[in-house]
Formats: structure tokens, C-alpha cells, sequence
């Protein structure tokens, strides 16, 4: 195996507390963090260190979730314990927050930006998935709720080009919601995992979603057009990564550059795999390119990949910490 | 003649219990059908209290945004219509129908939506369990 | 006259007019100088309370009342009628004027000279036209006293007002709300219910009005000027409610109400005010509300989650038991005591018949407090609990049940044992005794330990209960404890059976005379493996451990004289045995012989005929075995004799000077002489088997230590004596001690031979014999220490130590002499460690010379003394001292401070506390370790000067948890967990960083360290965290 | 839990506690590493108090040695607990505070498995699931109420 991850970068981001997620900004020169000590913090690059920027403190009374840029990269949007989603404005080099999302009965587990600015995904404890339009004058209203899961709902992620939303839950299912007559409806119900399904990220097309859960497995699903009903969709698995991941699965990332999927593991790894050219679209095949087994101390909690500089990867974990890696692909 | 006579006795428990049972039988259909009357109608109480504590509410805010005509109002209304439009349409009274907890489940999605759009807080304890103490 | 008049008048003006208070002191100062009387005070005054202003005549008697409160003492009977008169009218008066009517009215209230009849007319218009509660909380106390001040002095007279008296009070105290008003109300209630006033048809009102506050629920304010507690209150409402049985039938239903709430002080409040009524009450009182109150003492006791409740529950119960044994039994009425009883064991006796279910403890605890109540309670409570008892015990098969039954009938024979008062009362076991020694035997025989030990300590409380063990049931429980004795391995049985065996001694002698000894001591003499190589180790080790049991088994049974007379003969004949080799006992089992007969001399009740038989036999027989030993000389080790061994000869020296201290003056005199003429003149004529060289000279060999190590004896012998014992040649004995210790090079010898001396200094009278003694030793020895050549320094410095604590115990002004050298000697290159190290010696309590058991002159808090003349000379010494040599004294510091009392060491370690600190980040370990563990105590309710250190004191403690040695480890952990008891808004801040500094221990490669760490990090966790602190 | 409030299990069956551990001489000696074992997983969670009895997890036989296993080289640790009936609605909340128990004092390299001992609860599959979910743990931890009974749990018995 030529490739590898190698460790660009080690900073204790979340002192005494857990660093659950990190975000790179749009253009790739902020890194956001947050974690259980609720606050969020911004990081940027100087010369070849990286520096927390800013502490955005005290706009959530519990710990913070997840965090998510505007595709714009002047807005941060913070999902808490605290039952409530934060939105931050960009100020010159400052944030201020500037409102406070509120309407679910317990902890926000994950916020989503539509690829068009003007739609906030967000997603609860309380089984509920909610979609929330933003107007020209920053007022943000609620345009749907969705009840389509029977549990905790863990993540939502948008597709990156159309207006098309997929949720993930401790029901074991995954959800793909459309609009249609301004209501939003769950399309498509993918099962096939045995537990909790912790994340998701669709490829660069668009065409296929990556998801990763508590059974160990990482699996892959792509869209057929459906024979059935007109409009409807059909998401079919394709492929199963099993046998790689020691515990958990809480986060896979595929990379818009590259192609290459990353997973954050509470086997404290973190592992890169890359589909194989040659193998046939409709049974896929993936293969382990690079993984560090001890790659955080504790469970590696969240991968994302840098949007614009190929190969460069942060990782977190539940000891705080982030860790910035390149992954290197034979040339 | 005289073994009649012995029959009545020789088969007597057999009679017996062929009798309790009639008559426990009985009771228990009886006892089943007030439980099962009392389940039910305590039930649906609930159901109903709960949808038309929802019609109510939307009632009132549509006739209070009636006027208005500014767009946000628009939306509401048209959010409200919908609600109402949900609650007309769910087979609330056939309690067989499978669609009921469906629907429910939209109705109640409904209306936590609309009470965020009008800013109101959806705590409204008997309605809407909010899920705090030791649940998590 | 006139003249006075007229400044009176002036007086009256200033008061009234010009308001100018300090007038009032004036005015009393004259009627105290009889300048004027109080009648014409009154007069002057004339104007002024006839004025048309309620003001000005308020301004009138406010004076008159103040002057009364200086000098009611000196007024005439005919003086305190008049105004009493005019008090009286006044109280119709103006309600401004009233506070001041009362006040004087207070103050005629004290007067000796009150005329009859007086008292009732002033509490009559005072009821009738005074609503008290619409006063302020000081007039409602001008009232109050007023009342209590009466009740002394006019109680004849109150009493004739009759239920009047009751009701005036009952209204008056009607919403009464402050606690210093509340106090003394409910002193007036409790006098109207102990002197029994007459309540009239008024009892339930004056129980409400003083039961509504029940229970007390009262915090005072943070900085309370009056420092009422919620105590007193409860104290004084109890003494109310609880004062007579009249109130039984409201209370009662009361405290059945208020043991419902879910307030703990509430519930407890309630079960102790049970207790104390019923012990007021008679059968009848009770009758009606015995169900209630047991369905709450049951809950209370069944379903409690706190130990306070579940104890006050149940003496609340043994006390409501006596109380209905109280009751006299005649044919007509009830038996309340066997119906309430009958309630208990309804719902009590079936759950012992669930020995593996939660309930059986309660229950059984339940029972027991009601079988402990009296006699007669425990006879009906046994009769119906052991037979079902009994019966499980042996139906059952799973070991923890049997155990749980026989700890069940453990506690209840002990519960009986309290109840039974008279002596010669038959056991109410009687009719059980011999189901319940079979109950005993067959647990005895079990193969579980833990139902051995339990039998063991059934058949203890057995045999204390009077005549019930017959001699039979003796000789066969005497059968299996040595059967255990000889056989069972487990320690902790062996530890039972040789307690148990001990406390049946004491109470039946002859049995284990014959039988226990000799079967022991053949066991012991008996050689199982003579050059039998054969044999298993563990066989080996095992017969070992017999030979261990038994010795410690002689020792624990001799109590009575009979029983020792029998048991020291074998203990000596190990020694003499071991000595000369006819049987193989090792070195241990020697010591072990030693320790059973320093036991024994310790508490065997000591007699003229024990005295005798160590002042005859023991101490001659030892001491001879001893120098046969010595005689015989140092081969090496192991062909020479056990008796030479260090070991055995320090543990022969505790039975010798233990046997001393206890011995009669005139055997204390003979033995003493004895033990001199041996060691100076080699005088052996008093020893046994008498076979020595003549003129021996024990304190003259220097060169054989196995001979002057003998010195340690003549230690024990003399500095255990009674002060009165009159020490013979003791100059000469005393010159020689001291040559020895200074030359000798042995170091048993020598520190043996200062610690003699020392013993014998510190029991020397006072005088210039003593001082020049004293000289004389100080002078060789600082020669000596001063001499950095000389190979005795270490000799000096030992008999330094011993002579300064022998004259600092004493209070001796010399002993600062030598303490002030030993202070010298911590900047010493060579002996400073040892002298830091020599202050514990100092502080702490030696235990084979220069304690109180041995007579020594010890006088109290000599510690603190030292401690307060010395601190100081310390800290300055720590300044001055160069870097290297600090640790010295810190060491020597935490050595003292160690050893002080907590309230001594909180109220010094504000000055010293910088210094305590500094000590904590010394390098030296032992200083850490000391210094750690002198705070720990400290930090159980820490001084403020600590808290106000905390930062210091926590970083300190954090850098000490990764030391190298794991003892320092543990220590500073477990002074941080000490913190976290600290008053949470001071530690909270620290709360982040501690937890973190805790989390790396918890992965220590020591176990200890990591359980000192886990609990300390649960403790830090519970800080300021909701159900935690 | 004293108030009359009724009990589930009123008088639920009590087992003999196991007394304190022997120290052994190599646990005084500076030099030799003493791993973590079964024993000292099991002494940590023993002493837990039920949320319902005034009694420890020990005495309801709710834990047990066997079903402790511990591995200190691969840093794992697994506890069975076992409900004291099989409805008991404080399973849930037993197990997480026993998991908490352990996360405040096992070096954080430790992975921790909470589960009910098989085919001892009707829900078993559920609260596993709960346990397991570290993101549901750690809001129950910040969830005051919840806290509260946890460190009531945890918190050593004036008793």
C-alpha cells in the first residue's frame, strides 16, 4: 500500500471535553470545531501551524453537537443538547450570533445547509426532522416537519446539487425526503443496517450516498430511477464495507476531489479507502488504502475532508483533540 | 331403572364442571366486554380531546391573521389551512383504520410547525409530551 | 430637700421635654443615693402623666419604668403597691404608652416585696385589656418575663387564679412567631404542666397553642446575634409536649400524623418526641392509638433509607414496650402489652422465616427492640420468635441462611441480656437452652467459616446469660473450641474460637483448667516429625500454626488466678525447653510465649496471689533463663540459644516490667533490690536452678554484648516501679548506665542502658542531686557530640534523646538545655537526619519505658507545651539554615506537629502553614510523607487559615500525586479527597483541574494508588453537581 | 425514594456482601505493576446503591464478579448487570450508572460495555442499545434531573 496518512497537525482543541465535529469552511481556510465544553471554536492555518481564530462561547447552554458553514462561508450554523440550532453571522474576522432556532423537544443532533443557501435542515431526539427557509433579511421559518422515523434522528446531510435531503437514525433506517406542493416528504426508506446508522455523505455526483453505523459497516447506496411510480426514487445497496472497523462507525466523508471515502472509527482509527476504476458501477468495489489504528487516543468521532486541497483530512476525537492529516496517493 | 338413578351421580362432576365453566364463561365475556368498553372509550377521549384541542387552535389564529395580508400572514394561513385541511381528511372516526396513527403522527407534525412559525411555545403539557425528567 | 426637689424637677424636664434619655440613669442614681424617693419621683412627675399629650405622659413612665429596671430592689412593700396601682390603670392607657406600663411593670415583677394579692390583679388587667401578640417582639417579652418571674416567686397566688391563669397565658402566646419570645413561652408552658397549674377545661388549647409549631422547622440567620438553634427550640417545645399524659390523646394522633411527612428532621423529631412522652404515660394513655403508632414505626423502620430514622424508630419502640409493661395486671382489663405485642409479631415474625429476604433484618431488629424493653416483653417475644427460629435453623441447608437465622438469635440474646435487670433472674432462654446449644454445637462443627465465627460468638452471649449453660453444656462447648482450636486453619475462626474461649474463662474457670490446658500443652511438647523427612512443609507449617494457636489461646483464657497458676508453668516451660534445646521450638513461637505472658500479666485481675506467683516464679525464672542464655555466649546464630536473640529478649522485657508495674509496693521493693544487687553485685542467690559463676558484673561487659544487652532487663524491671519504691545504690547503678551507654558499641545495649537511665531520671525527686546528675551527663555528652572524631558520637546522641524526653516529660527546666542542643544538631553534617527523626522519638509515646502504665512522671499536654516554647526557634532555624540542610527542619517540624493533638495542630497551623507548604514541595520523601500526613487530620474541618491557602495547598498536593514512591502517592491523594469536603463555593473553582490532575493515577501501576485515586475523583465529581454536594 | 412511594419490589431477595479485598504483600511493593482485574472492576461497581433500596447493587446481586471481564492489555471492559425483576423500569438507569461509575474511574484507554445479563429483562435489547449510544449517554449527563439520580447512585451512603 503506497498511500498513506500522514499527521500534518495535533491540537488540542476542546480541553477536559470531548471535540465531537469539525467543518472546513467552503474555500477550505477554516477548520470550525465544537464540542462538549459548548463552546465552538474557528481555526486558520498561519504560516504552517494552526491557530483557534475565534471562541464563539455561551450561545448554547449544552454541549454542541455539530456545527455547518453556509454554502456562502458567512454563516455557521450550531446544532445543541440545549434543544436549540444557533446561527452565526460572519462579521470581519468575528461572529455574532444571530438567531436562535427553536422548536425542538430535546437535543438538536445535526444542522445541514441546502447546496442553495436558502434552506436549514435539522434533526432531533424527538424522532423529527425539520426544514427551515432563510429569507433575504436573515428570518428564518420553519417550513416542514417530518416524523418519517420511529427514533432519535443522528444526522441529515443535503445532496450536493439538487434539493434533495437524506436522514439518518437510531431506527436503523435512512430517509430521502423531496418537496413536493411546499410540504416535504420521505421519498425513499433505505434499511439494511443492523443498528444505529451514525452518518452520511454522498459522492461528488451526487449519485451515491456513503453511510456508516454501530454495526460495524460502512455501506454504500445508489439511485435508480424507479419503475413503479413516476418522480419516485429507488436507493439500492451496492456495496458492504465489513470486517474493516473494529467498533462503531460515527462518520464517513467522500472526498469532492478526490473521490476518496474516509471513516472515523470508535476504535480510535481512522481508515481511507478508495474504489477500484475498473470495478463494475453496480456492484462497486472498495479497497482499505490507508489507515492509522491509533489515530487519536480515544474514539475518532468525525473525518472531513478539505474542500479545496486535495488529500488534506482533520479528524476528531472524544479526548478533544483534532488532528490534521495528508493523505498521500501514489503519483 | 335403577342405574339412572346412579348415572345422575356417576356423571356428576362431569355436569358440574361443564356448568362452571358455562357460567365462568359467561361472566368472563361479560367482565371482557366492560374492560374492553372502558379501554376504548377512554381512548378515544384522548384522541379526540387531542384533535380538537388542534382544530381549536387553529380556528382561532386564522380567524386572529385573517385580515392581515402581508406575506408571512399568507404563509401562516396557508400553514393553518393545511392543518385544518389534515384534521378534516384523518379518519379519526374509524378507529380500525390503519392510516389513523400515520395521519396522527402528520397532525401533530403540523402543528409543532405552525406553533414554530407563530412563535408560540408547543409545551402544551397534555398534548405534546415534552420528553425531559429520566428519559434519554 | 428643696434643692433637690428642684433639680429633680429639672431632671423630669430634661427627660420629658428635652428628650434627653441619658437623664433617665440620672434620676436612678438618685433613688439609689436616696437623694429623693421613687414616690417623689412620681410626683415630680405629676405634670407630665397627666398630660393631655399620650406622648408626654408615654415620656413620663418611660422614665418612671427605666429608673424601676435599676432599683426595684430597693423599694418598699408599701412603695411597689402604689405603683402597681398606677401601672395597672395605665395599661388602659394610650397604646404608645403601653410598652413602657409593661416594662415597669417587668421590673416590679422582680421585687421581693410584691404585697399579697398584687401579682393576681396585675396578671388579671393585664389579660383583660392587653392583646400581647399585637405588640412588638420586645414589649410580648416584657410579658413573658414578667409571667416566669411571677411563676417564681408568687406560684401560690398564680395558682389561685385557676384555669384564668392558663387561658391569660394560652391567649397571650396565641401567634407567637420570634424564636428568643418562643423559648420563653414555652419555659412558662412547661412550668404551668410541671407544677401542675390547674389547666381546667383548657388542656387541648394549650396544646394547640404550643403543639402548631411542632416540629420545629427553624434555621437561623447567618449572623444570628441571639444564637438560638433549631435545638433549644426542640428541646423546650418537647419538654412541653411530652410533660404530662393529659396531652396523650392529642399528641399521639400528632406524631402518627407528622411521622408521614417526607422530611427527615420531621420524621426524627417526631420519633424522639414518641419516646420521650411515652415514658410519661401509662398503658391507658396509649390504649386507643397502639395501632397507628406501630403502623408508623413499622414503615419507618421497614422502608428506610437512613440509619437516624431506623435507630430512633427503634428506641421510640423499646420505649413505647416498657412503658405498656408499665401497666399493672389486673383480671379485668386487656393485657396491652401482649396485644400490642401480638401487633409486632403478626407483622414481624413470619418475614425471619425468609432469611435470604431484605425484610428479615428489620424485622428482627423490630423484635429485638421491643424484647429489650423489659422482662416481661422478652419473655413473650422469645416464646413466640425462638421456637420458629429454632425449627428454620435446622430445616434449612444453605449455609447463609443458617447464619443470618443464628445472628437473628445472636442479637436477641444480647437485647435480653440489657433487659434483664436483676441478677438472679433466670435466663428467659431457659426453656431453649439445650435446642439452642445444639443450634451452636452443629454450626460449630460446619465446614463455613463464617457460621463458625457466628456460633462462637452465640455461645459468648450464651454463657453470659445467668445460669443458663449447665456444667455439661460447658465441658462440651470447652470440647469444640479445642477441637477448632487444634484443627481449623481459617485465622479469622481461630481468632473467634480463641475470643470466645477467653470470655468462658473468665466465667467458668474450671473447666478449661482441666480439660483446655493440659490437651493444649501436650499438643504443643508433642514432636510430630522427628527426623521424619518424609513429611510435607506444609505439615511442618501447619504444626507451627497449632504451637501459634495454642500459645495465644493460654494467653486469652487466663483471666482468673485459678486459670493462670495453670497456664504460666507452660508458658515457661517453652522458654526453659527452647532454651536448652529438649524440644524444637523456633525463634517465633518463642517470642510468641513472651507476648501470651506479657498478656497475661496485663490483664489478669491482679491479686495478692498473682502478684506472688510473677514475683516468685516468672520474673526469677526469666531472668535466670535470660543469663543462663548470655552465660552460655554468641556461638552464631543457631547453635546458640533462642534466649539471646534481640527478638525474644525485647519481648521478655514488656512481661517483666508489665508484672513490675502491677506488683504490690513491698513484692515492687523486693524485686527491685533483687534486680540491682544481680546487676551490680552479681548477686544470683534469688534465681532458680541455681547453677552461675560467682561475681558476674552484667554492666561491665563491654566486650560480650549477649551479657550487657542483659541490661534491658534490669530495664524493665526498674523503670516500671512505683514512684514510692525506693531504688537502692542508685547513684552507682546510675554512674554505670551511663558509662555503659556512652562506651558500649552494641546498640541494643546501649540504647537499653540510656533508656534505664533516662527511666530512672525521670522518677528521681527534684533537687541539686538530681541537677548536678543531670550536669554532670550533659557535659560528657555534648563533649562527646561536639568532637566530630569521636566514634560514640551516635551513643551520645542516643543517650541525649532518652535524658531530654525524661526531663522534658517532667517538665524538668533543665530539658531545655538538652532540647536546645538537639535543635543544634539539625545543621549537623553528620547526625542532623537522625536528630530531625529524633523529635518523633521525643513527641511520641515510648511503650517500654517513660509511659504512664510504668509510673513514669508524665505530665499532660507536655506536647502542646514544647511544641508553643519551640516553633518558633524552629522557623527562625529553618531561615537561617543553609539549603541543603532545610529538610532537617522541616522533617524535624512535621515530627512535632504530628504528634499534636487536631485542636492543637488547627489552632497552630495558621503560623506554621507557609512552612507546612514549603515542607510539601521538599524533596525528601519522608518529609512529604510526614508532612501529608500530619495535614490529612487537619483537613477533616479545616481551619480558614487553610482555606485561604487552598491554591497553594491544591497545587501541591497535584505535583505530589506522580512521586516516584507510591506511600506519597496515596498520602497526597487522599488529602485531596479530603478537599473535596471543603465548602463547595471554595473548592468549586479548583473543581476542572482537579479532576483532571486525578484522571492519569487512576491508570497507576499500583493498585492502593488507583483506589485512593477512583475515590477521590467520585468524591470531586459529586462538587457542585446536582444529588451530589 | 423514602417518601411512602410505592416500591416495585418491595422486599427483594439480599445476598451476603463479599468482604474488602486481602492485600496481598506484592500490592505494598514499589516495584511490581499490578494490572487491573476482574476483582477491581467488580469493587469499583459493587457498592453502588439501587435507586429504589437503601441497598447496594451487591446485596441485590444486580452485579457479580463472574460477570465482570476485564482486559487491561487491549484496554476493554465488560459488565453484565442483572435487573431484579424482569420489568424493573430502573434497568436503564441502573446501567448507566454503573457505565458512569466506570467512565469516572477507568483510565480513559478503556472501552466500556454495559449490558443485562442475556434473557434477564424484557427490554434487554433496547437499553443495550441505549447504553451503547455514547451521544445518549453523554446528554443524559447534562440532563440535571438525571444527574441527580445517578450521583444519588453514586454518591457513598451516609448509612
Amino acid at each position: 500500500m503506497k498511500e498513506a496518512l500522514v499527521l500534518v497537525h495535533r491540537l488540542g482543541a476542546h480541553p477536559d471535553s470531548r471535540c465531537w465535529f469539525v467543518s472546513w469552511s467552503p474555500t477550505g481556510t477554516l477548520l470550525a470545531s465544537c464540542g462538549g465544553d459548548k463552546a465552538i471554536r474557528i481555526w486558520g492555518r498561519e504560516g504552517d501551524s494552526w491557530v483557534c481564530k475565534n471562541v464563539l462561547q455561551d450561545g448554547h447552554q449544552r454541549t454542541v453537537r455539530k456545527v455547518a458553514w453556509s454554502p456562502c462561508g458567512n454563516y455557521l450554523a450550531s446544532a445543541s443538547f440545549d434543544a436549540t440550532t444557533c446561527i452565526w453571522k460572519k462579521k470581519n474576522n468575528d461572529f455574532e450570533s444571530l438567531t436562535v432556532l427553536e422548536g425542538h423537544e430535546n437535543e438538536v443532533k445535526c444542522v445541514a445547509w441546502a447546496p442553495s443557501g436558502n434552506l436549514l435542515a435539522t434533526c432531533s431526539r424527538d424522532k423529527s426532522v425539520w426544514v427551515w427557509e432563510v429569507d433575504e433579511e436573515d428570518e428564518y421559518e420553519c417550513v416542514t416537519v417530518v416524523n418519517s422515523h420511529t427514533q432519535d434522528v443522528k444526522h441529515v446531510v443535503w445532496h450536493p446539487t439538487q434539493e434533495l435531503l437524506a436522514s439518518a437514525s437510531y431506527d436503523n433506517n435512512i430517509c430521502i425526503y423531496k418537496e413536493e406542493d411546499d410540504d416535504w416528504e420521505c421519498r425513499a426508506t433505505l434499511q439494511g443496517h443492523a443498528s444505529t446508522v451514525w452518518s452520511l455523505s454522498f459522492d461528488p455526483t451526487g449519485q451515491r450516498l456513503a453511510s456508516c453505523s454501530d454495526d460495524r459497516t460502512v455501506k454504500i447506496w445508489k439511485e435508480y430511477p424507479d419503475q413503479s411510480g413516476p418522480g419516485d426514487v429507488l436507493w439500492k445497496c451496492v456495496c458492504t464495507l465489513s470486517g474493516y472497523h473494529g467498533r462503531t462507525v460515527y462518520d464517513v466523508a467522500w472526498c469532492r476531489l478526490t473521490g476518496a471515502l474516509a471513516t472515523a472509527c470508535g476504535d480510535d482509527a481512522v481508515r481511507v479507502f478508495k474504489e477500484d476504476e475498473s470495478s463494475d458501477p453496480d456492484q462497486p468495489v472498495f479497497s482499505l488504502a490507508a489507515q492509522v489504528t491509533k489515530a487519536h487516543s480515544q474514539d475518532v468521532n468525525c473525518v472531513a475532508w478539505n474542500p479545496k486541497e486535495p488529500g488534506l483530512l482533520a479528524s476528531c476525537s472524544d479526548n478533544g483533540e483534532i488532528a490534521i492529516w495528508r493523505f498521500q496517493e501514489e503519483n | 331403572m335403577s342405574e339412572d338413578l346412579f348415572d345422575s351421580i356417576v356423571l356428576a362432576d362431569e355436569r358440574f364442571r361443564g356448568e362452571g365453566y358455562q357460567q365462568g364463561f359467561e361472566q368472563g365475556t361479560h367482565r371482557g366486554l366492560l374492560e374492553g368498553r372502558r379501554h376504548g372509550a377512554c381512548h378515544g377521549a384522548k384522541l379526540s380531546a387531542e384533535i380538537s384541542f388542534y382544530y381549536g387552535f387553529a380556528i382561532t389564529w386564522k380567524c386572529l391573521l385573517q385580515q392581515n395580508t402581508d406575506v408571512k400572514s399568507r404563509k401562516r394561513l396557508k400553514t393553518l389551512e393545511a392543518l385544518l385541511g389534515l384534521i378534516q381528511n384523518s379518519p379519526h372516526h374509524d378507529a380500525q383504520s390503519v392510516k389513523l396513527q400515520e395521519d396522527m403522527e402528520k397532525l401533530r407534525a403540523k402543528f409543532r410547525q405552525i406553533c414554530s412559525m407563530l412563535s408560540v411555545p408547543a409545551d402544551f403539557k397534555d398534548y405534546i409530551k415534552s420528553s425531559e425528567g429520566t428519559s434519554f | 430637700m428643696a434643692a433637690d426637689g428642684a433639680a429633680l424637677l429639672s431632671l423630669v424636664e430634661e427627660f420629658v421635654s428635652g428628650l434627653q434619655d441619658s437623664k433617665a440613669k440620672d434620676a436612678a442614681t438618685g433613688v439609689r443615693d436616696g437623694q429623693f424617693t421613687i414616690l417623689q419621683l412620681v410626683e415630680a412627675l405629676g405634670l407630665s402623666l397627666t398630660s393631655s399629650q399620650p406622648h408626654t405622659r408615654a415620656r413620663g413612665v418611660q422614665l418612671l419604668s427605666e429608673v424601676l429596671q435599676d432599683c426595684y430592689g430597693n423599694l418598699t412593700e408599701r412603695e411597689v403597691e402604689v405603683l402597681i396601682a398606677f401601672y395597672e390603670n395605665r395599661l388602659k392607657d394610650h397604646f404608645v404608652i403601653t410598652p413602657h406600663v409593661l416594662n415597669g411593670l417587668r421590673a416590679l415583677t422582680k421585687s421581693t416585696v410584691l404585697p399579697p394579692g398584687s401579682a393576681v390583679s396585675m396578671l388579671r388587667s393585664l389579660f383583660q385589656d392587653i392583646p400581647v401578640q399585637s405588640l412588638k417582639m420586645e414589649e410580648r417579652s416584657y410579658v413573658y418575663n414578667m409571667l416566669i418571674s411571677l411563676m417564681e416567686s408568687r406560684e401560690a397566688e398564680l395558682k389561685g387564679l385557676g384555669a384564668d391563669f392558663v387561658f391569660g397565658f394560652v391567649q397571650s402566646m396565641d401567634g407567637e412567631r420570634d424564636p428568643r419570645n418562643l423559648l420563653l413561652a414555652f419555659q412558662i408552658a412547661n412550668n404551668i404542666i410541671r407544677r401542675s397549674y390547674d389547666l381546667g377545661t383548657f388542656t387541648e388549647e394549650l396544646f394547640e397553642v404550643t403543639s402548631c409549631y411542632f416540629p420545629i422547622d427553624f434555621t437561623p440567620p447567618p449572623n444570628d446575634p441571639h444564637g438560638i438553634t433549631k435545638e433549644e427550640l426542640i428541646q423546650a417545645l418537647r419538654a412541653v409536649l411530652t410533660g404530662t399524659p393529659k396531652f396523650a390523646e392529642f399528641l399521639l394522633p400528632l406524631i402518627i400524623e407528622k411521622l408521614d411527612s417526607d422530611v427527615q428532621s420531621a420524621k426524627l423529631d417526631s420519633l424522639q418526641t414518641l419516646t420521650a412522652c411515652v415514658s410519661q404515660y401509662e398503658h391507658k394513655d396509649l390504649a386507643e392509638f397502639l395501632e397507628g403508632l406501630w403502623a408508623s414505626l413499622r414503615r419507618e423502620v421497614f422502608q428506610t433509607s437512613s440509619e437516624k430514622i431506623e435507630s430512633a424508630g427503634l428506641t421510640a419502640l423499646t420505649a413505647l414496650t416498657s412503658c405498656l409493661s408499665r401497666s399493672v395486671l389486673n383480671s379485668d382489663s386487656e393485657d396491652s402489652l401482649r396485644t400490642f405485642l401480638d401487633l409486632v409479631l403478626n407483622d414481624c415474625k413470619h418475614h425471619l422465616c425468609e432469611p435470604d429476604l431484605k425484610l428479615v433484618w428489620p424485622s428482627a431488629k423490630l423484635l429485638q427492640a421491643a424484647c429489650s424493653a423489659s422482662t416481661r416483653a422478652s419473655h413473650i417475644v422469645t416464646a413466640a420468635v425462638m421456637p420458629s427460629l429454632i425449627e428454620q435453623y435446622s430445616s434449612r441447608t444453605q449455609c447463609s441462611h443458617r447464619r443470618t437465622l443464628l445472628e437473628v438469635v445472636q442479637r436477641f440474646v444480647q437485647s435480653v441480656k440489657i433487659s434483664q435487670s436483676l441478677e438472679n433472674e433466670e435466663s428467659v432462654f431457659l426453656a431453649f437452652s439445650q435446642p439452642l446449644c445444639n443450634m451452636v454445637f452443629s454450626a460449630l462443627t460446619e465446614s463455613n467459616s463464617s457460621l463458625q465465627i457466628t456460633a462462637t460468638s452465640v455461645l459468648t452471649s450464651l454463657a453470659q446469660q445467668t445460669g443458663l449453660l449447665l456444667d455439661s453444656d460447658i465441658e462440651l462447648a470447652v470440647d469444640h473450641l479445642t477441637r477448632l482450636l487444634l484443627t481449623e486453619e481459617d485465622d479469622r475462626v481461630s481468632l473467634a474460637v480463641v475470643e470466645c474461649a477467653g470470655a468462658l474463662a473468665q466465667l467458668y474457670p474450671a473447666a478449661f483448667i482441666t480439660k483446655l490446658i493440659p490437651r493444649l500443652k501436650k499438643e504443643m511438647f508433642s514432636e510430630p516429625m522427628e527426623q521424619d523427612n518424609r513429611r510435607e512443609p506444609s505439615e511442618l507449617h501447619s504444626h507451627n500454626a497449632v504451637r501459634q494457636r495454642c500459645l495465644s489461646a493460654l494467653a486469652a483464657v487466663s483471666k482468673q488466678p485459678s486459670v493462670v497458676l495453670e497456664s504460666t508453668p507452660v508458658l515457661l516451660e517453652v522458654l526453659s525447653s527452647a532454651h536448652t534445646g529438649s524440644a524444637s521450638f523456633s525463634v517465633e513461637e518463642v517470642v510468641l510465649a513472651c507476648r501470651s505472658l506479657q498478656r497475661i500479666a496485663e490483664q489478669v485481675q491482679d491479686t495478692e496471689k498473682t502478684g506472688r506467683c510473677f514475683h516468685d516464679i516468672i520474673i526469677p525464672r526469666l531472668l535466670s533463663l535470660a543469663l543462663q542464655a548470655a552465660l552460655q555466649g554468641e556461638g552464631s546464630s543457631g547453635c546458640r540459644s533462642p534466649l539471646v536473640e534481640e527478638v525474644v529478649l525485647s519481648a521478655m522485657v514488656p512481661v517483666i516490667s508489665t508484672s513490675c508495674s502491677r506488683l504490690q509496693p513491698t513484692l515492687a521493693g523486693q524485686t527491685a533490690s533483687r534486680a540491682v544487687s544481680l546487676f551490680l553485685d552479681g548477686d544470683v542467690s534469688f534465681l532458680p536452678d541455681n547453677s552461675f559463676p560467682s561475681h558476674i558484673q552484667l554492666l561491665k561487659q563491654g566486650d560480650s554484648w549477649s551479657q550487657s544487652q542483659m541490661v534491658c532487663l534490669l530495664m524493665g524491671c526498674m523503670c516500671s516501679l512505683p514512684c514510692s519504691v525506693e531504688v537502692p545504690q542508685v547513684d552507682q547503678l546510675l554512674s554505670q548506665l551511663e558509662e555503659m551507654s556512652c562506651t558500649c558499641s552494641h546498640p541494643l545495649s546501649y540504647t537499653a542502658a540510656a533508656k534505664c537511665f533516662a527511666g530512672l531520671v525521670n522518677k528521681r525527686p527534684l533537687g541539686d542531686s538530681l541537677d548536678s546528675l543531670i550536669q554532670r551527663t550533659m557535659k560528657r555528652v555534648c563533649s562527646e557530640l561536639d568532637c566530630t572524631t569521636s566514634a560514640v558520637r551516635t551513643q551520645a546522641f542516643t543517650l541525649l534523646i532518652w535524658v531530654a524526653k525524661a526531663l522534658l516529660l517532667r517538665y524538668h527546666p533543665l530539658s531545655t538545655a538538652l532540647t536546645d542542643k538537639l535543635f543544634s544538631l539539625l545543621d549537623d553534617a553528620e547526625l542532623g537526619a537522625t536528630a530531625a527523626n529524633g523529635f518523633s522519638l521525643l513527641m511520641s509515646d515510648s511503650v517500654d519505658v517513660l509511659n504512664r502504665s510504668y509510673h513514669a512522671d508524665v505530665r499532660i499536654m507536655y506536647r502542646q507545651r514544647f511544641f508553643s516554647e519551640n516553633s518558633a526557634k524552629l522557623v527562625q532555624g529553618f531561615n537561617a539554615a543553609p539549603q541543603e540542610k532545610k529538610p532537617n527542619y522541616l522533617k524535624a517540624l512535621s515530627n512535632i506537629v504530628n504528634k499534636l493533638p487536631k485542636q492543637v495542630q488547627v489552632t497552630e497551623l495558621p503560623a506554621l502553614l507557609s512552612l507546612l507548604l514549603e515542607a510539601l514541595s521538599c524533596p525528601d520523601q519522608g518529609v512529604q510523607l510526614s508532612t501529608l500526613s500530619c495535614l490529612e487530620p487537619v483537613l477533616i474541618d479545616p481551619p480558614l487559615a487553610l482555606i485561604q491557602q487552598l491554591e497553594a495547598l491544591v497545587s501541591r498536593l497535584i505535583a505530589l500525586i506522580c512521586s516516584p514512591a507510591m506511600n506519597v502517592r496515596i498520602a497526597s491523594l487522599r488529602c485531596i479527597h479530603a478537599l473535596s469536603r471543603f465548602p463547595v463555593h471554595e473548592i468549586l473553582p479548583f473543581r476542572a483541574r482537579v479532576l483532571q490532575a486525578l484522571a492519569p493515577p487512576l491508570d497507576d501501576r499500583k493498585r492502593l494508588v488507583r483506589s485512593e485515586a477512583v475515590q477521590a475523583r467520585g468524591e470531586w465529581f459529586l462538587v457542585g453537581s446536582p444529588g451530589g454536594r | 425514594m423514602s417518601g411512602g412511594t410505592r416500591l416495585e419490589n418491595a422486599n427483594p431477595v439480599v445476598f451476603q456482601r463479599s468482604g474488602e479485598r486481602l492485600l496481598t504483600a506484592s500490592e505494598e511493593d514499589e516495584d511490581v505493576h499490578d494490572p487491573i482485574d476482574d476483582r477491581e472492576i467488580f469493587d469499583l461497581i459493587r457498592s453502588i446503591n439501587d435507586p429504589e433500596h437503601p441497598l447496594s447493587l451487591e446485596e441485590l446481586n444486580v452485579v457479580e464478579q463472574v460477570r465482570v471481564k476485564v482486559n487491561d492489555a487491549e484496554s476493554t471492559v465488560e459488565v453484565e448487570f442483572t435487573p431484579t425483576i424482569p420489568h424493573c423500569s430502573m434497568a436503564t438507569l441502573i446501567g448507566l450508572s454503573v457505565k458512569v461509575k466506570l467512565l469516572r474511574s477507568l483510565p480513559d484507554r478503556f472501552k466500556i460495555d454495559v449490558h443485562i445479563t442475556p434473557g434477564t429483562h424484557a427490554s434487554e435489547e433496547a437499553v443495550n442499545k441505549q447504553l451503547a449510544d455514547k451521544e445518549r449517554v453523554a446528554a443524559a449527563l447534562e440532563n440535571s434531573s438525571l444527574l441527580e439520580v445517578v450521583n444519588q447512585c453514586l454518591s457513598t451512603r451516609s448509612i
